[in-house]
Protein backbone atom coordinates (compact mmCIF):
# COMPACT_ATOMS: atom_id res chain seq x y z
CA UNK A 1 0.00 0.00 0.00
CA UNK A 2 1.21 3.41 -0.48
CA UNK A 3 1.20 6.34 1.50
CA UNK A 4 1.58 10.25 0.64
CA UNK A 5 3.96 12.48 2.42
CA UNK A 6 3.38 15.89 2.34
CA UNK A 7 7.27 17.74 1.85
CA UNK A 8 8.40 21.23 2.81
CA UNK A 9 11.33 22.71 1.81
CA UNK A 10 12.70 25.80 3.19
CA UNK A 11 15.01 28.19 2.23
CA UNK A 12 17.63 27.76 0.60
CA UNK A 13 16.49 24.11 -0.45
CA UNK A 14 13.03 25.45 -2.22
CA UNK A 15 15.15 27.70 -4.00
CA UNK A 16 17.77 24.55 -5.25
CA UNK A 17 14.36 22.63 -6.00
CA UNK A 18 12.57 25.60 -7.16
CA UNK A 19 9.52 24.49 -5.14
CA UNK A 20 8.88 24.67 -0.98
CA UNK A 21 6.14 21.58 -1.07
CA UNK A 22 5.94 18.51 -2.85
CA UNK A 23 3.60 15.98 -2.36
CA UNK A 24 5.25 12.71 -2.34
CA UNK A 25 3.86 8.96 -2.41
CA UNK A 26 6.10 6.23 -0.78
CA UNK A 27 5.56 2.78 -0.14
CA UNK A 28 4.53 1.92 3.16
CA UNK A 29 7.20 1.25 5.70
CA UNK A 30 9.32 3.80 4.48
CA UNK A 31 12.17 5.74 6.60
CA UNK A 32 12.85 9.25 6.18
CA UNK A 33 15.99 9.30 4.87
CA UNK A 34 14.76 7.04 1.86
CA UNK A 35 12.33 9.95 1.05
CA UNK A 36 14.88 12.61 0.82
CA UNK A 37 16.72 10.25 -1.21
CA UNK A 38 13.76 10.23 -3.34
CA UNK A 39 13.81 13.48 -3.59
CA UNK A 40 16.86 13.85 -4.31
CA UNK A 41 16.67 11.80 -7.36
CA UNK A 42 14.29 13.44 -9.06
CA UNK A 43 15.37 16.24 -8.73
CA UNK A 44 19.27 15.15 -10.19
CA UNK A 45 20.68 18.68 -11.44
CA UNK A 46 20.09 20.59 -7.97
CA UNK A 47 20.98 18.09 -5.49
CA UNK A 48 20.54 18.49 -2.08
CA UNK A 49 23.24 18.28 0.44
CA UNK A 50 24.32 14.72 1.17
CA UNK A 51 23.37 15.84 5.09
CA UNK A 52 20.23 17.37 5.82
CA UNK A 53 18.07 18.28 8.68
CA UNK A 54 14.70 16.56 9.40
CA UNK A 55 11.30 17.19 11.13
CA UNK A 56 8.34 14.85 10.73
CA UNK A 57 5.23 16.68 11.77
CA UNK A 58 7.00 19.42 13.18
CA UNK A 59 9.41 18.07 15.45
CA UNK A 60 13.12 17.35 14.51
CA UNK A 61 13.40 13.60 13.90
CA UNK A 62 16.36 11.21 12.35
CA UNK A 63 16.95 9.65 9.20
CA UNK A 64 15.65 6.17 10.16
CA UNK A 65 11.94 7.19 11.39
CA UNK A 66 9.26 5.30 9.22
CA UNK A 67 7.02 7.70 7.83
CA UNK A 68 3.19 7.31 7.61
CA UNK A 69 0.58 8.13 5.50
CA UNK A 70 -0.69 11.80 6.18
CA UNK A 71 2.82 12.91 7.71
CA UNK A 72 4.48 16.18 6.81
CA UNK A 73 8.16 15.67 5.58
CA UNK A 74 10.64 18.69 6.56
CA UNK A 75 13.84 18.80 4.85
CA UNK A 76 15.82 22.14 6.91
CA UNK A 77 19.16 23.81 5.56
CA UNK A 78 21.02 24.57 8.19
CA UNK A 79 19.33 26.64 10.93
CA UNK A 80 20.15 30.13 10.92
CA UNK A 81 18.03 31.90 13.22
CA UNK A 82 18.79 34.81 15.71
CA UNK B 1 3.39 33.45 19.13
CA UNK B 2 6.90 34.15 19.73
CA UNK B 3 7.23 34.93 15.93
CA UNK B 4 6.50 38.35 14.60
CA UNK B 5 6.36 40.27 11.50
CA UNK B 6 6.18 44.07 13.34
CA UNK B 7 9.29 45.64 14.92
CA UNK B 8 10.38 43.70 18.32
CA UNK B 9 9.28 45.93 21.33
CA UNK B 10 12.16 44.93 23.89
CA UNK B 11 9.96 47.40 26.43
CA UNK B 12 7.48 45.37 25.59
CA UNK B 13 9.08 42.01 26.85
CA UNK B 14 10.54 43.63 29.78
CA UNK B 15 7.55 44.06 30.98
CA UNK B 16 5.64 40.99 30.60
CA UNK B 17 8.43 39.15 32.82
CA UNK B 18 8.36 41.99 35.60
CA UNK B 19 7.48 41.20 38.87
CA UNK B 20 7.46 42.63 42.20
CA UNK B 21 9.67 39.49 43.39
CA UNK B 22 12.28 39.57 39.84
CA UNK B 23 14.44 42.33 40.50
CA UNK B 24 16.97 41.30 37.97
CA UNK B 25 16.31 41.52 34.09
CA UNK B 26 18.84 40.26 31.51
CA UNK B 27 18.18 40.81 27.64
CA UNK B 28 19.95 40.02 24.70
CA UNK B 29 18.50 41.38 21.27
CA UNK B 30 20.42 40.57 18.27
CA UNK B 31 20.30 43.14 15.64
CA UNK B 32 21.10 43.34 12.18
CA UNK B 33 24.91 44.32 11.35
CA UNK B 34 26.05 46.17 8.58
CA UNK B 35 28.80 43.73 7.55
CA UNK B 36 28.67 39.37 7.46
CA UNK B 37 31.54 37.84 5.64
CA UNK B 38 33.30 40.69 4.45
CA UNK B 39 30.72 42.01 2.50
CA UNK B 40 28.04 45.14 2.87
CA UNK B 41 24.46 44.41 4.17
CA UNK B 42 21.65 46.10 3.03
CA UNK B 43 19.00 43.50 3.53
CA UNK B 44 18.48 40.49 5.81
CA UNK B 45 15.10 38.56 5.26
CA UNK B 46 14.04 36.03 7.66
CA UNK B 47 11.78 33.24 6.96
CA UNK B 48 11.01 30.16 8.90
CA UNK B 49 8.77 26.81 8.86
CA UNK B 50 6.38 28.89 11.71
CA UNK B 51 4.61 25.76 13.14
CA UNK B 52 7.99 23.93 14.14
CA UNK B 53 9.42 27.72 15.03
CA UNK B 54 6.87 28.35 17.32
CA UNK B 55 6.92 24.78 19.07
CA UNK B 56 10.16 24.99 19.91
CA UNK B 57 10.47 28.62 20.56
CA UNK B 58 7.91 27.80 23.61
CA UNK B 59 9.80 24.97 24.34
CA UNK B 60 12.77 26.54 25.00
CA UNK B 61 10.57 28.79 27.69
CA UNK B 62 9.62 26.14 28.93
CA UNK B 63 12.91 24.69 29.66
CA UNK B 64 14.36 27.59 30.67
CA UNK B 65 11.57 27.82 33.46
CA UNK B 66 12.19 24.59 34.32
CA UNK B 67 15.87 25.03 34.39
CA UNK B 68 16.05 28.78 36.88
CA UNK B 69 13.81 30.09 38.77
CA UNK B 70 13.10 33.05 35.75
CA UNK B 71 10.04 34.36 33.71
CA UNK B 72 11.43 34.25 30.33
CA UNK B 73 10.27 36.33 27.27
CA UNK B 74 11.29 35.75 23.69
CA UNK B 75 10.29 37.25 20.28
CA UNK B 76 12.02 36.98 16.81
CA UNK B 77 11.22 38.59 13.52
CA UNK B 78 10.61 37.54 10.32
CA UNK B 79 10.31 39.14 6.91
CA UNK B 80 12.93 41.67 5.39
CA UNK B 81 14.89 43.70 7.67
CA UNK B 82 17.77 46.37 7.45
CA UNK B 83 20.86 47.29 9.22
CA UNK B 84 19.56 48.09 12.68
CA UNK B 85 16.23 46.02 12.73
CA UNK B 86 15.92 44.09 16.28
CA UNK B 87 15.86 40.71 14.42
CA UNK B 88 15.73 38.72 18.09
CA UNK B 89 15.45 39.69 21.68
CA UNK B 90 14.94 37.47 24.96
CA UNK B 91 14.45 39.10 28.58
CA UNK B 92 14.45 37.73 31.92
CA UNK B 93 13.57 38.17 35.04
CA UNK B 94 14.73 36.51 38.28
CA UNK B 95 15.09 37.56 42.34
CA UNK B 96 18.74 37.22 41.46
CA UNK B 97 21.03 38.55 38.64
CA UNK B 98 23.23 35.25 38.14
CA UNK B 99 20.54 33.35 37.27
CA UNK B 100 18.71 36.34 35.19
CA UNK B 101 22.59 36.01 32.82
CA UNK B 102 22.42 32.07 32.87
CA UNK B 103 18.77 31.90 31.11
CA UNK B 104 18.93 34.73 28.72
CA UNK B 105 22.40 33.29 27.49
CA UNK B 106 20.83 29.74 27.26
CA UNK B 107 18.04 30.60 25.71
CA UNK B 108 19.64 32.62 22.24
CA UNK B 109 22.21 30.19 22.58
CA UNK B 110 18.93 27.63 21.89
CA UNK B 111 17.10 29.51 19.63
CA UNK B 112 20.35 29.68 17.50
CA UNK B 113 20.61 25.79 17.38
CA UNK B 114 16.64 24.35 17.33
CA UNK B 115 14.71 26.90 15.85
CA UNK B 116 13.90 26.69 12.26
CA UNK B 117 14.72 29.73 10.81
CA UNK B 118 16.68 31.08 7.95
CA UNK B 119 18.18 34.41 6.40
CA UNK B 120 19.14 35.47 3.06
CA UNK B 121 21.69 38.21 2.74
CA UNK B 122 21.61 40.97 -0.02
CA UNK B 123 24.40 42.99 -0.58
CA UNK B 124 25.12 46.47 -1.50
CA UNK B 125 26.82 44.64 -4.32
CA UNK B 126 23.20 43.33 -5.59
CA UNK B 127 25.12 39.91 -4.23
CA UNK B 128 22.69 37.49 -2.54
CA UNK B 129 23.39 34.57 -0.25
CA UNK B 130 22.21 32.28 2.32
CA UNK B 131 23.36 32.48 6.05
CA UNK B 132 25.23 28.38 6.52
CA UNK B 133 26.55 28.29 9.65
CA UNK B 134 28.20 25.00 8.77
CA UNK B 135 29.62 26.67 5.37
CA UNK B 136 33.37 27.60 5.44
CA UNK B 137 32.71 31.37 5.11
CA UNK B 138 29.32 31.19 6.92
CA UNK B 139 27.33 31.96 3.58
CA UNK B 140 26.59 29.96 0.31
CA UNK B 141 25.50 32.04 -2.25
CA UNK B 142 21.84 32.31 -4.45
CA UNK B 143 21.09 31.51 -7.78
CA UNK B 144 20.59 34.98 -8.49
CA UNK B 145 17.24 33.83 -10.91
CA UNK B 146 15.82 32.20 -7.91
CA UNK B 147 13.62 34.94 -6.64
CA UNK B 148 10.39 32.74 -6.67
CA UNK B 149 11.55 30.22 -3.97
CA UNK B 150 12.44 33.16 -1.49
CA UNK B 151 10.71 31.14 1.84
CA UNK C 1 27.59 61.52 34.44
CA UNK C 2 26.43 57.75 35.72
CA UNK C 3 24.04 58.69 38.49
CA UNK C 4 21.03 60.06 38.24
CA UNK C 5 17.62 61.35 40.25
CA UNK C 6 15.98 60.55 37.38
CA UNK C 7 14.38 57.58 36.11
CA UNK C 8 16.62 55.26 34.11
CA UNK C 9 15.74 54.89 30.62
CA UNK C 10 16.95 51.45 29.36
CA UNK C 11 15.86 52.66 25.81
CA UNK C 12 18.47 55.46 25.88
CA UNK C 13 21.48 53.45 26.91
CA UNK C 14 20.84 50.96 24.43
CA UNK C 15 20.41 53.85 21.82
CA UNK C 16 23.66 55.01 23.06
CA UNK C 17 25.62 51.33 22.77
CA UNK C 18 23.89 50.63 19.25
CA UNK C 19 25.55 51.37 16.00
CA UNK C 20 25.58 49.00 12.56
CA UNK C 21 28.72 46.93 13.58
CA UNK C 22 27.25 45.76 17.15
CA UNK C 23 24.78 43.61 16.36
CA UNK C 24 24.43 41.80 20.04
CA UNK C 25 23.41 44.25 22.83
CA UNK C 26 22.86 42.21 26.39
CA UNK C 27 21.82 44.30 29.25
CA UNK C 28 20.68 43.93 33.12
CA UNK C 29 18.52 45.80 34.90
CA UNK C 30 18.02 45.87 38.52
CA UNK C 31 14.58 46.79 39.96
CA UNK C 32 13.17 47.04 43.62
CA UNK C 33 12.37 44.01 44.97
CA UNK C 34 9.36 43.97 47.11
CA UNK C 35 11.04 41.32 49.96
CA UNK C 36 14.49 41.79 51.44
CA UNK C 37 15.27 39.97 54.73
CA UNK C 38 11.89 38.25 54.66
CA UNK C 39 10.81 42.43 55.06
CA UNK C 40 8.60 44.14 52.76
CA UNK C 41 9.85 46.76 51.38
CA UNK C 42 8.29 49.64 50.36
CA UNK C 43 10.64 52.63 49.78
CA UNK C 44 14.19 51.76 49.18
CA UNK C 45 16.43 55.54 49.14
CA UNK C 46 19.78 55.28 47.55
CA UNK C 47 22.98 57.72 48.29
CA UNK C 48 26.29 57.85 46.94
CA UNK C 49 29.79 59.45 47.54
CA UNK C 50 28.80 61.57 44.69
CA UNK C 51 32.27 62.04 42.85
CA UNK C 52 33.71 58.96 43.67
CA UNK C 53 30.80 56.83 42.31
CA UNK C 54 31.09 58.81 39.17
CA UNK C 55 34.84 58.38 39.11
CA UNK C 56 34.38 54.77 39.64
CA UNK C 57 31.53 54.74 37.20
CA UNK C 58 33.67 55.87 34.59
CA UNK C 59 36.62 53.24 35.27
CA UNK C 60 34.69 50.25 35.13
CA UNK C 61 33.22 51.44 31.83
CA UNK C 62 36.46 52.19 30.38
CA UNK C 63 38.56 49.03 32.10
CA UNK C 64 34.90 46.72 30.51
CA UNK C 65 35.86 48.53 26.50
CA UNK C 66 39.48 48.02 26.82
CA UNK C 67 38.86 43.78 28.21
CA UNK C 68 36.64 43.41 25.26
CA UNK C 69 35.33 44.87 21.40
CA UNK C 70 32.19 46.12 23.49
CA UNK C 71 30.44 49.92 23.83
CA UNK C 72 28.90 49.99 27.39
CA UNK C 73 26.32 52.27 28.69
CA UNK C 74 25.67 52.39 32.61
CA UNK C 75 23.34 54.42 34.92
CA UNK C 76 22.81 54.19 38.57
CA UNK C 77 19.79 55.90 40.03
CA UNK C 78 20.00 58.02 43.65
CA UNK C 79 17.22 58.55 45.53
CA UNK C 80 14.36 56.82 46.85
CA UNK C 81 12.97 53.95 44.68
CA UNK C 82 9.61 52.09 45.55
CA UNK C 83 9.18 48.66 44.25
CA UNK C 84 9.74 48.18 40.31
CA UNK C 85 11.57 51.49 39.84
CA UNK C 86 15.07 50.68 38.15
CA UNK C 87 17.92 51.20 39.99
CA UNK C 88 21.18 50.38 37.71
CA UNK C 89 21.22 49.64 34.14
CA UNK C 90 24.06 48.21 32.09
CA UNK C 91 23.67 47.70 27.90
CA UNK C 92 26.49 46.23 26.21
CA UNK C 93 26.87 45.90 22.11
CA UNK C 94 29.25 43.99 20.51
CA UNK C 95 29.50 42.14 17.54
CA UNK C 96 29.21 38.86 18.81
CA UNK C 97 26.88 37.93 21.81
CA UNK C 98 29.14 36.39 24.34
CA UNK C 99 31.58 39.68 24.65
CA UNK C 100 28.05 40.99 25.32
CA UNK C 101 27.08 38.69 27.94
CA UNK C 102 30.71 38.77 29.56
CA UNK C 103 31.14 42.65 29.78
CA UNK C 104 27.01 42.90 30.95
CA UNK C 105 27.90 40.49 33.73
CA UNK C 106 31.52 41.78 34.25
CA UNK C 107 30.21 45.79 34.65
CA UNK C 108 27.06 45.02 37.04
CA UNK C 109 29.69 42.62 39.31
CA UNK C 110 32.40 45.82 39.28
CA UNK C 111 29.01 48.63 40.16
CA UNK C 112 28.21 46.12 43.12
CA UNK C 113 32.03 45.73 44.27
CA UNK C 114 33.53 48.83 43.77
CA UNK C 115 30.85 52.00 43.44
CA UNK C 116 30.38 54.22 46.74
CA UNK C 117 26.45 53.54 46.68
CA UNK C 118 24.52 52.70 49.92
CA UNK C 119 20.51 51.74 50.41
CA UNK C 120 18.42 52.35 53.15
CA UNK C 121 15.01 50.10 53.46
CA UNK C 122 11.98 51.32 54.88
CA UNK C 123 10.45 48.25 55.21
CA UNK C 124 5.95 48.16 55.49
CA UNK C 125 6.39 47.70 59.67
CA UNK C 126 7.97 51.00 59.68
CA UNK C 127 11.39 49.54 60.37
CA UNK C 128 14.10 50.98 58.66
CA UNK C 129 17.63 49.13 58.06
CA UNK C 130 20.78 49.71 56.35
CA UNK C 131 21.87 47.20 53.47
CA UNK C 132 24.84 45.65 54.19
CA UNK C 133 25.94 42.52 52.59
CA UNK C 134 28.60 41.71 54.94
CA UNK C 135 25.91 41.59 57.76
CA UNK C 136 25.15 38.13 58.85
CA UNK C 137 21.12 38.48 57.23
CA UNK C 138 22.00 41.59 54.94
CA UNK C 139 20.47 44.16 56.86
CA UNK C 140 21.59 46.43 59.94
CA UNK C 141 18.27 48.40 61.82
CA UNK C 142 18.56 51.74 61.44
CA UNK C 143 17.97 54.14 64.57
CA UNK C 144 14.59 54.74 64.07
CA UNK C 145 15.59 58.51 65.30
CA UNK C 146 17.83 59.44 62.87
CA UNK C 147 16.23 60.55 60.05
CA UNK C 148 18.28 63.70 59.36
CA UNK C 149 21.68 61.33 59.02
CA UNK C 150 20.15 60.27 55.79
CA UNK C 151 23.04 60.87 53.22
CA UNK D 1 52.95 71.59 61.89
CA UNK D 2 49.32 70.66 62.57
CA UNK D 3 47.17 69.27 59.14
CA UNK D 4 43.67 69.54 58.48
CA UNK D 5 41.93 66.54 56.89
CA UNK D 6 38.13 67.25 55.23
CA UNK D 7 36.30 63.98 56.87
CA UNK D 8 32.98 62.44 54.99
CA UNK D 9 30.75 59.72 56.66
CA UNK D 10 28.28 58.42 54.71
CA UNK D 11 24.89 56.32 55.09
CA UNK D 12 25.17 53.79 58.30
CA UNK D 13 28.59 55.86 59.49
CA UNK D 14 26.75 59.03 59.00
CA UNK D 15 23.26 57.99 61.06
CA UNK D 16 25.40 56.32 63.89
CA UNK D 17 28.17 59.59 64.42
CA UNK D 18 24.81 62.02 63.71
CA UNK D 19 27.15 64.08 61.25
CA UNK D 20 28.54 63.49 57.46
CA UNK D 21 31.06 65.97 57.84
CA UNK D 22 34.09 65.91 60.34
CA UNK D 23 36.84 68.51 60.00
CA UNK D 24 39.95 66.77 61.93
CA UNK D 25 43.01 68.56 62.67
CA UNK D 26 45.72 66.09 62.71
CA UNK D 27 49.52 66.01 63.52
CA UNK D 28 51.44 66.07 60.25
CA UNK D 29 52.44 62.32 58.83
CA UNK D 30 49.03 60.62 60.21
CA UNK D 31 47.63 57.69 58.62
CA UNK D 32 44.45 57.31 57.56
CA UNK D 33 43.51 54.15 59.93
CA UNK D 34 45.13 56.23 62.56
CA UNK D 35 42.37 59.54 62.08
CA UNK D 36 39.68 56.74 62.00
CA UNK D 37 40.61 55.63 65.72
CA UNK D 38 40.64 59.24 66.39
CA UNK D 39 37.29 59.60 65.03
CA UNK D 40 36.15 56.68 66.96
CA UNK D 41 37.63 57.98 69.91
CA UNK D 42 35.66 61.13 69.92
CA UNK D 43 32.59 59.01 69.31
CA UNK D 44 32.49 56.38 71.82
CA UNK D 45 29.09 55.98 72.41
CA UNK D 46 28.63 55.22 68.90
CA UNK D 47 31.90 53.59 67.47
CA UNK D 48 32.44 52.96 64.02
CA UNK D 49 32.73 48.79 62.83
CA UNK D 50 36.37 48.05 63.53
CA UNK D 51 37.35 47.76 60.10
CA UNK D 52 35.88 50.43 57.59
CA UNK D 53 36.88 51.09 54.13
CA UNK D 54 38.53 54.02 53.33
CA UNK D 55 39.00 56.39 50.13
CA UNK D 56 41.20 59.05 50.11
CA UNK D 57 40.47 62.51 47.51
CA UNK D 58 37.56 59.81 45.73
CA UNK D 59 39.61 56.61 45.70
CA UNK D 60 39.95 53.60 47.64
CA UNK D 61 42.97 53.73 50.37
CA UNK D 62 44.48 51.45 52.97
CA UNK D 63 44.63 52.19 56.43
CA UNK D 64 48.60 53.03 56.03
CA UNK D 65 47.95 55.69 53.46
CA UNK D 66 49.58 59.14 55.32
CA UNK D 67 47.37 61.94 55.22
CA UNK D 68 48.18 65.72 54.07
CA UNK D 69 47.04 69.01 54.81
CA UNK D 70 43.22 69.80 52.66
CA UNK D 71 42.74 65.71 51.86
CA UNK D 72 39.51 64.43 51.38
CA UNK D 73 39.14 61.44 54.07
CA UNK D 74 36.03 59.66 53.45
CA UNK D 75 34.67 56.46 56.04
CA UNK D 76 32.43 53.80 53.27
CA UNK D 77 30.10 52.00 54.93
CA UNK D 78 30.22 48.09 53.28
CA UNK D 79 29.09 49.18 49.33
CA UNK D 80 25.95 48.22 48.75
CA UNK D 81 25.14 49.37 45.12
CA UNK D 82 23.41 47.88 42.14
Amino acid sequence: MAITVHTLLFARYAELLGADQLTLTLPEGIKAGEAVTQVRNQHPGNALPSTVLLAINGRQATLDRPLHDGDELAILPPLAGG
Amino acid sequence: MYLTHDPIDLAALITQVSSAEHGGIATFTGAVRSSHASREVVVLSYSAYGSMAEHECAAIVAEAEKKWPVRVALAHRIGDLVVGDIAVAVATASAHREEAFAACRWVIDQVKARVPIWKRETYADGMVAWVDPTAPDGIVLARPDAEAARG
